[in-house]
């Protein structure tokens, strides 16, 4: 079975990254990039391992990751004179630029969040249905074609899945009762002697007219007017009329 | 709370609800008696015609509504959509529309539907004898349902609801969500 | 017209067309200088905070729309079905983050800084109407740019894009998260 666990969730690498960070209290300009990077793998492993979607975002971030930890690694030999660029100074600087970057908008993310709950508690009102007093309506030259493009109109522009049978439903009053059913089943079975139970509930509509038709045979059961029985375990249930 | 918070209560009551809204419903919503419900809407009426303000409250027996000002109408008017020459005005005709391919169905959902209020084309629909009222909704307010008829059958010279055209929901979706469509897909 | 005529008139208008509406739409429907409209809306919005209204005029930009006020929000919520309000995911809410205050900006420009492809909340905020095309980007592939409008000035109470916080990059840097927080307070 493939059953899912929920882990926290995290809305892309940076996200994944920035929880790390400042789950271990890590100085974002001064990152432990090996120790970061074994953490970063760790969790995508993991979430590949619960199947989750590991998407090539996260991969790439965790190959850049590996790439700035390998280029630490390596001794920077200078030339005698040359400066320094400030990419070259430390590999870690364009993550840090892209990762504060990110974090503002994750601040300012949370900022909307709240004005989105204050301004939740502000109502309007339906526009006002504004017609003309002179406006006489007249259908003459309005066709079924018209409404069927107004009504196609009105659900593409609003986005809408037209569900015809909507959240309303109409109970139909049933028309069956066990005294009908009882007098159907008697003249069935004087025209064909035994009948099949499926065949009974093949013919029926609804529900409601099933009900009906079982509770008509259990009364003929009892008042010993057919007989029924079945030749093994699963089989087919057979209705017979009772002679004498 | 005094009596000016009061009335702000029920002027934001009356305009966020838009319907006809009962003094026993307003006494319930802010708890108050119905004596002080009823005196504050007093004042405010005569405040809202005094200060030459552009709404009234329009009382109807026990139910109160909020409206514009039939002084204001000449200038509401020409908010209006410029005029269909002979024919259903769009309002009308998309109110009949939903209501022929959705039925049963109640005005609020036509209005969610539209995103305007729907009373008067309903009120011409049913004026016109082509679509009636189809019992209530059971739930709060029991809403009306509203239903087409024989004489909408007739007069689209249809035999039955099921000769409506059919609406394939595949051709509705734009180029946009099938893209997306796609990215989910792969 | 005198001033207090004029009132009523905005107010009657901006209640039955209940959608944003413009000042050039107001003007024109009215017949008075931009001016005139405007300085009686400011009055106008200082008269409903000052007598305890139960509305205020809502103010995006060049348009304007009649609105209850946050305080009212408990008596309103029950009147109202429990309609679900449901709010922006932290997904979405990053992607417009970006298209806000870098507008107008490209899907690629977004997606780099987020680090995540973002068609699908892209497409959730044009489909709530909060994110629109803005024209092309004349380089290779000519990417769509995007922006805000004025329904996302609504949605989180802006008078206009300029009433976004200001983000100081430096305060980012060393505080906590805590800290940065108070920067949108003040």
């Amino acid at each position: 079975m493939d059953y899912r666990i929920k882990i926290e969730s995290f809305e892309g690498p940076f996200d994944l990254l920035f929880q790390l960070i400042e789950k271990n209290k890590i100085d974002i300009y001064d990152i432990p990039i090996h120790e970061i990077a074994k953490q970063y793998i760790e969790h995508v492993l993991a979430m590949d391992e619960l199947n989750l979607d590991t998407t090539s975002e996260f991969l790439v971030l965790a190959a850049t990751l590996l790439e700035i930890k390998s280029k630490m690694l390596l001794p920077v030999e200078l030339e005698e004179g040359e400066q320094l660029e400030l990419e070259d100074a430390d590999p870690r600087n364009e993550l840090v630029r892209k990762l504060l970057e990110y974090k503002k908008y994750k601040i300012i993310a949370e900022m909307f969040k709240e004005r989105e709950k204050e301004f939740f508690k502000i109502f309007y009102k339906l526009k006002d249905e504004i017609v003309s007093d002179e406006n006489e309506e007249c259908f003459n030259n309005t066709t079924i074609q018209d409404i069927f493009v107004s009504f196609q109109k009105i659900i593409e522009k609003n986005n809408i899945s037209i569900d015809f049978r909507t959240n309303i439903h109409q109970l139909k009053k049933e028309h069956f009762t066990v005294d009908e059913k009882i007098e159907v089943i008697l003249d069935l079975l004087q025209t064909s002697k035994t009948l099949k139970l499926n065949q009974f509930f093949l013919l029926s509509n609804s529900i409601g007219e099933i009900i009906t038709i079982f509770l008509a045979i259990l009364e003929l059961i009892k008042l010993e007017r057919i007989t029924v029985y079945q030749n093994s375990c699963f089989n087919e249930i057979t209705l017979e009329l009772k002679v004498g | 709370m005094n009596k000016d918070e009061l009335k702000g209560i029920i002027e934001a009551l009356l305009f966020a609800w838009s319907e006809p809204l009962s003094i026993k419903e307003l006494c319930k919503l802010i708890d108050v008696d119905k004596d002080e419900v009823e005196i504050s809407i007093n004042e405010m009426s005569d405040e809202f015609s005094y200060e030459k303000r552009g709404l009234q409250i329009i009382k109807m027996e026990e139910y109160y509504q909020l409206a514009t000002k039939p002084k204001h109408h000449e200038y509401i008017k020409s908010l209006l959509e410029p005029k269909q020459k002979k024919g259903l005005t769009r309002a009308t005709l998309e109110t009949l529309s939903i209501i022929a391919y959705k039925q049963p169905v109640t005005k609020v959902e036509v209005e969610s539907i539209r995103g305007v209020k729907c009373d008067k084309s309903i009120h011409t629909l049913q004026e016109k004898g082509l679509v009636e009222e189809r019992g209530r909704l059971e739930k709060t307010g029991r809403p009306i349902l509203y239903g087409t008829n024989i004489y909408f059958l007739k007069m689209f010279g249809l035999t039955s609801l099921e000769e409506l055209p059919e609406i394939n929901e595949l051709d509705l979706l734009t180029e946009t969500e099938n893209e997306v469509k796609d990215i989910f897909s792969r």
